[in-house]
């Protein structure tokens, strides 16, 4: 399994930082990319990540309110929001793409999310649908 | 006085330097949009098989102009000013209060289209003027399916009004009907469908919000520069290769479609462009019912939807 | 005019760094070779289990390369001539017998040299040359010779390429002018041996909690791995309290530090030999500081330790060299064996101090630490002298970080000129514009912390295999100045022009390696920072896997290097002014420090009178007057011109950035617009209403109303007093710090007004740090009774009528007992303001998981938050006393001075940035930024003018609301670029294995 | 040959079983694709043109030219026989323009792997669709160039080959010769013209107007898009890229000559940046500089007439040039 997780810097980077400090656990299946604000996130990477094979994609971000640049993350949301219906619509398994609040104290949050969004995508399997094949 | 003649003295009484108007095909019984000096007014036509937007010409166009638009040519129109793309200073719109239009696919099935002379609306019928005879074929079977959806056959902007306003309806049960299939039934559906399609970009080309000069998909990069080091131009495609296959293909009918949330106007070109008959429009339907329903987003908002702070849920 | 710092621990590095970043030229004097203090011994610090080093390097580094401090080590003071603001010291400069300038650090001399000798850095645990670097991320990074080892044979001299060793390296005092001093020497640890009834010393078993601090660490004797003398892994550890703490014989104070480095110690035991068996003796346990009570939770809760509230009598050697362990719970003896001991040895005073006392003239206290007022904490007896850290009284990092701060502020209110470095100091940067990336990676085996579990040297091999890397290693220490050494000669030596470290997080040393470039001439922004450990040694385990996940995460951070490019910083102009929010003591000791710098400042309070929660303190344990502090401190604030206060007002909106702010005050009299550069947020907190145990009725009240009783000459006859009301419980995790303090004050000055009346303390652990011990101890003296309960059984208070009867349970007793007080006191908990999210939202700055404010980092950046420009001081960090208040806010105003003192800011490049010839001017960008950066241009182009949208780059924060916006990708934030992320998320799907 | 029965269908299914990679129109929603097929019921012959070219069955959309890890790794060729059937007379004179360009001069193996094994089975025309020109190109949409050809008059099917391969093929079908009345009926329909769309080419008048103002008038509403050239029959233009970085496949797909990136150059430069450079590119293209190798390169299939989404005409554009 391949998860594809992009997180923010303030928050969820932190939170990430702090599951690590806590030696909190999570799969290895999970990656992250850093970036500076969830509302930075374009929706093309996240359809690329799913063209090159990832069989989950988590955008994760400060919670409503917390974004350090004010509203970045309500843009996040909106276009998670569009993409996931669009998604949904033209039958892709929408679960494989979550959205995630995770501030930097949560880090327990963040490892506990990622267990449980690993064992989601393992009972959905590989993401084959927009998975590019010669 | 008939409705041609209507729109010959609305385009006559503006001070343009260009007319953006359809004209009659030669070999065909549709119309084409052509670019016309003021001079030229006698050659424009108009019929139900005036199909075009023409929104999109009027951005090559520089100075004044004057154009015939539909309702949903309108809210193009509109839409392009919002985003910069248009002046309406420069610009005199002589609105068509529209019926509907025709799917010449669709009349192919009915009539050989070279034998058609004329067509013309009357009633609940389209007429049409063979060269021996007269055909009529109720409009419901040959009109575009997109205009049975249509949310703005009155032009929302315009200069001079032709034909009395009509109220347009927002109606997404189709989509709705097709969001009850279950997955693996929408799924199917769909890749039946983007199976087919040859990626010549046609629905992109004709819409006239994909302006974009370098567009999202494209393969190469219109930003090289004699600066950029080899690995900027190796570090393509960006999203996409040319190749075609479902997935891909998939993936960019919903990029695209993306993009068009709160702004697609409705006209349907790019399913009346697309060769392989996509139904592109179901797709800029279901974003426009996200629009609407959850971000509670109107197309008649100042504000571009991609610009506005939404505060959604939690 | 410059200072002088004495103590390069992190209290005068912090000092140092504050000093020299507001302008201000520092002489850092150490009297080791190397800075960095006891910090540098730490394996792990609490309550995050931060690699100590690893947060401690990138300040050393910080130190050594800063243009105004100046490093003086193995040095001391041995005179000091004139007053505040024109100091004449004398420093002796002790000979190194190496050339400090030739110097290289290689190393080669100590791997030659003969002599074994211990190695104090390590405790005695092992051996060092006599030609050494006390420990290899050390700073300045030169070797010493200790004379007292050496031999002579002059193999180092002769192996030296660079000539550096000088036998005859003589001693050298060099003359300076300061005009101030801050003290900062540190604190020294009790001597375990004169606790002979624990063994130490004689049983090989029993170890320091120092001892067992360089057991632990990667770089300690053995790596790491925790064995006894014998070569065992110890199973059963004991860790005994009060080492030289809290003791008549000894020293009666409380150490403050060891309870919480105690649970440290126990968890990091359990993580090093997961079946251990952890056992702490404690009379009480002191884990009073922010976060301190969770970790000790978690401690319990999630690791298994055993903590015993009991005293250790003494400890005896089993032939196996196991101990035998005596001790009192509960009023009964017990016996246990255990195959380790650790003994929590305390801080006494620097024995320096008492030269000091006498070089500077300085008072010290009974414990013959320097003595401070507690309104006054950062200032010694001489004006112009100041202290920082444990030479005041012992204390952990974050406090010692603040006070270091402090003094900072204190101590430039007398250095007149400021001076800032020139851009000139790094080389010309190298023009790498069309050059073919060439990537040098360096992986970083953080001693064991990523190396463990991450094959460090399979990925370096990994990371050669990679398109355009050019040069691949794997280092110890990717953040010691040896390997910035080593990035730098890679980069001259292979032509690198893209560097990529595969070790910690960004979020630490980013800033280190990026000067690491700037230093080769190299630009900053050539650098990707891949994190391996965080988030993939620590989190994982399975070794393979986890290697695969690094070589993924290296293998895109290459991808994305690939595509980075030079970017320059962006330059923005000061408001130098502050706005304080909250006008408490806090708000009002920061304004106050700020005019005294010559900055001005807006106090907005939310009341209609200055104060806070002092308004509400009558006394102070040590007798002082709160309310004509008060008093003065009001009128000195309503007097300065350079303070403007709002009182009945509340900030409406804020915004800007660092250095430029624009706010709204809602006063009476309308609204006000402020323009400032810094933000302060001194909100406060407030003791909690308690639910629990019947308040509300008239005789059950809380310590704040008692002291106001008290104050207006109501004193009871009988009282009984109920400590962690509303803390330390479910709801609010954490401990209040200031409750203990409190109710052995108000039970004092009770038997001082009334030696009669009857006081108890229903207490869970009696938490009197410091020289606090002192009160709690009098006050036991004087027949105050203290009786113990647990969580678990709760005292009732049980109310009928007019009367209130309180049930208890005694231990010793072993029996419920009940007493029928005049008064029942609540210790209730500090807690903290209701309006603290409004602020938060309003600034955009985190709160903790119990409502107060969070700092950057809770160890090194105690006042900053992650915003630049907005600083944190008093209570709304988190409950405490009235000296740490202030010398928290002096903080505050030290880390603001080192915005507020400059003219220009450089700001980061990460800022977004239009490719024109992909824009098309639509305008969603320009609508969607928070900030308002975005505009359209009109650009004169070949074939005549385009309208595209442009970037104001000193008003974008970075976010890249726009970038996501932009259908065509025209608009990117420069460093996360579309196709570098992009990239980036290609390699981490499709990695070789 | 007359054949009793339906002998596309039965042809496809001989195919498959010869082990054929058959590519036959199918029908989608309401018109017809070329596409492989895997059974005859898939096929559907109730047409006059399909949407797409069969030049899909030699020239595909994508195919993999290599696939490589750290060095290549395989070369994929076909290996299948090909077959196209029911191909019309336009396109069927389409694969032997392609076949001039690709096996010419420089021999494009893959081309060439598939060309070598292919059949062709056309399908004369009885009728001709509004923009259908072929006739005025030379070509006879009644006898069509191909392996096997098929003619359905008046309810008889006549079915003759011209080549070797086709011969063979048909040594496997219950054939009957046609009677005298049948010869003739089938030459009368083969030397009848279809009514339909005339193209006036002149060469040096086209030589004459490169420069001419004209092409911006007629590409003023050109959309550039690819309809017009991935509908052509003849349209060869190709792009090649790799898909995955350290390990993956080398892809040739069509392109088309009228996106605007297809001649960006990695200096930046574009000689045809304009979309009426383009659009004159492709008339060029088809009806003067491919005369070098030959022929025009236009079959007259109408396609590019029909599916223009902004209504430009080939036969306009090319009669009325000035």
């Amino acid at each position: 399994m391949k998860i594809v997780t992009f997180a923010c810097n303030w928050c969820s980077y932190a939170g990430a930082d702090l599951a690590g400090v806590s030696r909190l656990k999570y799969p290895e299946d999970v990656r992250i990319v850093r970036v500076m604000c969830s509302g930075m996130v374009n929706p093309a990477w996240i359809l690329r990540a799913f063209r090159q094979g990832a069989d989950g994609v988590v955008i994760t971000g400060c919670h409503p309110g917390d974004c350090h640049y004010m509203v970045g993350n309500y843009y996040a949301k909106k276009r998670y929001l569009l993409l996931k219906e669009l998604m949904k619509f033209v039958g892709f398994e929408d679960e494989r793409l979550k959205l995630l609040w995770a501030s930097a104290s949560e880090g327990k949050k963040f490892a506990e999310e990622m267990d449980s969004f690993k064992k989601l995508i393992e009972q959905l399997g590989e993401q084959k649908q927009l998975r590019w094949t010669p | 006085m008939n409705e041609i003649e209507k729109i010959k003295d609305a385009l006559k009484s503006s001070n343009a330097e260009k007319i953006v108007a359809f004209v009659r095909k030669e070999s065909e019984p549709r119309e084409v949009l052509k670019v016309l000096s003021p001079n030229e007014v006698d050659k424009i036509s108009f019929s139900p098989l005036s199909l075009n937007n023409p929104a999109k010409l009027l951005m090559q166009i520089n100075g004044k102009v004057a154009v015939v638009a539909k309702g949903c040519d309108s809210m193009a129109i509109r839409q392009l000013i919002k985003e910069g793309k248009l002046k309406r200073e420069n610009l005199f719109i002589v609105g068509i209060s529209c019926k509907g239009v025709v799917d010449y696919r669709k009349l192919a099935k009915f009539v050989n289209l070279s034998e058609v002379n004329d067509v013309e609306l009357n009633g609940n019928d389209l007429v049409l003027k063979l060269k021996n005879g007269e055909k009529r074929i109720p409009f419901l079977e040959v009109v575009d399916e997109n205009c049975l959806y249509c949310g703005h056959p009155t032009p929302v902007i315009y200069d001079v009004l032709i034909g009395e306003p009509r109220e347009g309806k927002r109606d997404f049960s189709d989509i709705e009907q097709f969001e009850r299939l279950s997955r693996e039934e929408r799924w199917n559906y769909w890749i039946s469908q983007f199976e087919r399609c040859i990626r010549c970009h046609a629905c992109r080309s004709v819409c006239p919000l994909c302006y974009c000069e370098e567009c999202m998909v494209d393969p190469s990069n219109l930003a090289v520069s004699p600066m950029s080091t080899p690995e900027e131009k190796a570090s393509y495609p960006r999203i996409l290769g040319k190749t075609v296959n479902a997935r891909d293909n998939t993936i960019y009918h919903l990029l695209r479609v993306l993009h068009h949330a709160g702004r697609c106007v409705g006209c349907g070109e790019c399913e009346r462009a697309c060769p392989m008959e996509l139904p592109l429009r179901m797709l800029e339907r279901k974003l426009e019912k996200v629009v609407v329903e959850i971000f509670g987003y109107d197309l008649n908002e100042d504000i571009p939807f991609f610009s506005k702070l939404d505060i959604v849920g939690d | 005019m410059s200072v002088l710092v004495v103590g390069g621990g992190i209290a005068g590095i912090q000092a140092s760094l504050d000093l020299a970043e507001s302008g201000v030229k520092v002489y850092l004097v150490e009297k080791l070779p190397v800075i960095g203090g006891r910090m540098s011994q730490l394996d792990k610090t609490f309550p995050t289990n931060d690699c100590a080093m690893c947060i401690l390097s990138p300040k050393l580094n910080e130190v050594a390369r800063h243009e105004n401090i100046e490093i003086i080590n193995n040095a001391d003071v041995v005179a000091l001539e004139g007053s505040a603001g024109n100091f004449k010291v004398k420093i002796r400069k002790r000979p190194l017998y190496v050339d400090r300038e030739k110097c290289t650090g290689c190393g080669v001399c100590a791997t030659l040299c003969p002599v074994n000798a211990v190695d104090e850095y390590n405790e005695g645990m092992n051996f060092r040359s006599a030609i050494f670097l006390r420990y290899p991320q050390a700073v300045p990074k030169v070797f010493a010779i200790d004379k007292s080892k050496c031999i002579g044979c002059g193999i180092c001299y002769n192996a030296c390429v660079a000539k550096a060793v000088d036998y005859n390296q003589k001693e050298e005092i060099v003359e300076l002018n300061v005009s101030s001093i801050i003290l900062a020497p540190g604190g020294r640890l009790f001597d375990a041996k004169k606790r002979g009834e624990y063994g130490y010393g004689i049983y090989k078993n029993v170890i320091t909690s120092i001892q067992f601090e360089r057991l632990l660490s990667a770089t300690g004797p053995f790596e790491g791995h925790v064995y006894r003398s014998d070569g065992k892994v110890p199973k059963r550890i004991a860790i005994i309290q009060c080492v030289g703490s809290r003791d008549e014989k000894t020293n009666p104070y409380c150490s403050s530090v060891c309870c919480t480095y105690a649970t440290k110690h126990a968890i990091l035991a359990k993580e090093h030999i997961p079946d251990v068996e952890v056992h702490i003796f404690a009379m009480d346990v002191r884990t009073f500081g922010k976060g301190f009570e969770e970790y000790a939770n978690r401690a319990k809760k999630e690791y298994g330790v055993i903590y015993h509230k009991a005293r250790v009598a003494n400890i005896m050697e089993k032939k196996d060299g196991n101990l035998l362990i005596k001790y009192e719970k509960d009023g009964h003896s017990y016996e246990e064996e255990f195959d380790l001991v650790v003994l929590s040895i305390g801080f006494e005073a620097n024995e320096e101090l008492r030269k000091y006392s006498e070089i500077f003239g300085i008072d010290l206290n009974e414990f013959g630490f320097v003595l401070t007022d507690s309104f006054a904490p950062i200032e010694t007896s001489k004006p112009g002298i100041f202290v920082a850290g444990v030479a005041s009284e012992p204390r952990d990092i974050p406090e010692s970080v603040a006070m270091a701060s402090a003094s900072a502020a204190k101590a430039s209110e007398f250095a007149t000129e400021r001076s800032f470095a020139k851009k000139e100091e790094f080389p010309p940067e190298r023009n790498v514009i069309g050059e073919a990336p060439r990537i040098g990676v360096f992986v970083c085996h953080c001693g064991v912390n990523i190396a463990s579990t991450v094959d460090v040297v399979e990925l370096a091999e990994f990371a050669k295999t990679l398109e355009n890397v050019v040069f691949a290693d794997h280092v110890l220490f990717a953040c010691s100045a040896d390997t910035q050494e080593k990035i730098k000669r890679a980069i001259n030596d292979y032509e690198l022009n893209r560097i990529v470290v595969a070790a910690c997080t960004p979020r630490t040393h980013e800033p280190l390696f990026k000067r690491t470039l700037m230093e080769v001439g190299l630009n900053p922004y050539l650098f990707e920072f891949v994190n391996i450990r965080e988030q993939c040694s620590w989190v994982h385990t399975d070794r393979a896997r986890a290697t695969e996940k690094a070589k993924a995460l290296l293998s895109a951070g290459v991808a994305k290097a690939k595509l980075l490019e030079p970017l320059q910083f962006v330059e923005v102009e000061v408001v130098k002014k502050a706005l304080i929010i909250g006008g408490g003591l806090a708000g009002m000791v920061s304004a106050l420090e700020l005019a005294k710098q010559g900055i001005e400042s807006y106090i907005v309070e939310k009341e209609s009178e200055l104060g806070g929660n002092l308004r509400h303190i009558y006394y102070t344990i040590d007798g002082k007057n709160p309310q004509e502090f008060l008093k003065r401190l009001i009128k000195e604030v309503e007097s300065n011109p350079k303070i403007k206060v709002f009182k009945s007002s509340v900030v409406e909106s804020v915004e800007g950035f660092v250095g430029n702010y624009k706010s709204k005050i809602k006063t009476p009299n309308g609204v006000e617009e402020v323009r400032h550069g810094a933000v302060i947020v001194a909100t406060g907190a407030r003791e909690y209403k308690p639910k629990e145990f019947n308040y509300g009725h008239p005789k059950v009240i809380t310590q704040v109303e008692l002291e106001e009783r008290i104050a207006k000459g109501e004193v009871p006859n009988s009282v009984l007093m109920i400590q962690c009301v509303g803390s330390r419980n479910e709801e609010r995790p954490y401990c209040s710090r200031i409750c203990c303090q409190v109710a052995i004050k108000n039970a004092l000055k009770i038997k001082e007004l009334n030696p009669d009346a009857e006081v108890f303390v229903l207490f869970r652990d009696m938490r009197t740090y410091g020289f606090l011990e002192k009160y709690y101890e009098k006050a036991s003296k004087q027949g105050v009774v203290f009786v113990h309960y647990t969580p678990e059984n709760p005292p009732k208070v049980n109310v009928n009528g007019e009367e209130v009867e309180v049930e208890f349970y005694d231990e010793i007793l072993g029996e419920n007992l009940i007493a029928k007080p005049e008064l029942v006191v609540l210790s209730a908990a500090t807690v903290p303001n209701e309006d603290n999210e409004i602020t938060s939202k309003l600034l955009k700055v985190p709160l903790d998981a119990n409502g107060f404010f969070l700092e950057a980092h809770p160890k090194l950046r105690p006042v900053d938050f992650s915003t630049e420009g907005i600083f944190l001081a008093g209570i709304a960090h988190s409950p405490r006393l009235i000296p740490e208040t202030i010398s928290l806010s002096l903080a505050s105003v030290s880390r603001a001075m080192t915005l507020l003192s400059k003219d220009k800011l450089v700001m980061d490049a990460n800022k977004a940035e239009v490719t024109k010839e992909r824009c098309d001017a639509c305008g969603i960008c320009v609508k969607a930024c928070p900030v308002n950066a975005i505009e359209i241009v009109e650009f004169k182009t070949r074939t005549g003018v385009e309208l595209k949208a442009s970037v104001k780059k000193a008003v974008c924060l970075g976010c890249g609301i726009c970038s996501a916006s932009c259908p065509k990708g025209a608009i990117v934030v420069k460093g996360f670029t579309f196709d570098q992320i992009k990239s980036a998320v290609d390699n981490l799907l499709e990695v070789v294995v | 040959m007359i054949y009793e029965g339906e002998f596309l269908k039965d042809a496809i299914s001989k195919l498959l079983a010869d082990g054929y990679r058959v590519f036959a129109p199918s029908r989608v929603g309401d018109f017809h694709v070329f596409r492989e097929i895997s059974s005859a019921e898939e096929a559907d012959f109730n047409y006059i043109l399909p949407r797409n070219s069969a030049k899909v069955a030699v020239f595909p959309q994508n195919e993999i030219l290599i696939e490589y890890g750290d060095w290549i790794e395989r070369v994929p060729m076909e290996e299948k026989r090909i077959a196209i059937v029911g191909v019309r007379a336009c396109d069927a004179k389409a694969i032997k323009l392609l076949d001039k360009h690709f096996l010419e001069g420089f021999v494009d193996p893959y081309y060439k792997s598939r060309r070598e094994k292919l059949l062709t089975i056309a399908i004369a025309c009885n009728n001709a669709l509004i923009n259908c020109f072929c006739q005025s190109l030379g070509i006879n949409p009644r006898k069509p160039e191909a392996d096997v050809v098929v003619s359905e008059i008046d309810g008889r099917v006549f079915v003759s080959a011209d080549t070797e391969i086709g011969k063979s093929f048909l040594q496997g079908f219950n054939l009957r010769n046609e009677n005298e009345e049948e010869l003739e009926i089938k030459k009368r329909f083969e030397s009848e013209e279809l009514k339909m769309r005339e193209i006036r080419v002149d060469v040096e008048k086209l030589k004459k107007s490169f420069d001419s103002p004209y092409w911006k008038e007629v590409a003023i509403n050109c959309k550039s898009c690819g309809v017009c050239t991935y509908l052509c029959p003849t349209c060869f233009c190709f792009d090649i890229y790799d898909e995955g970085e350290k390990r993956g496949v080398r892809i040739r797909t069509w392109d088309s000559c009228q996106f605007p990136l297809h001649t960006l150059e990695s200096s930046s430069h574009n000689p045809r940046a304009e979309k009426w450079q383009r659009l004159r590119n492709r008339f060029y293209d088809k009806f003067y500089y491919t005369l070098r190798k030959g022929n025009y390169y236009c079959v007259g299939c109408g396609r590019c007439i029909d599916f223009c989404p902004a209504g430009i005409d080939i036969v306009n554009a090319i009669s009325e040039v000035r």
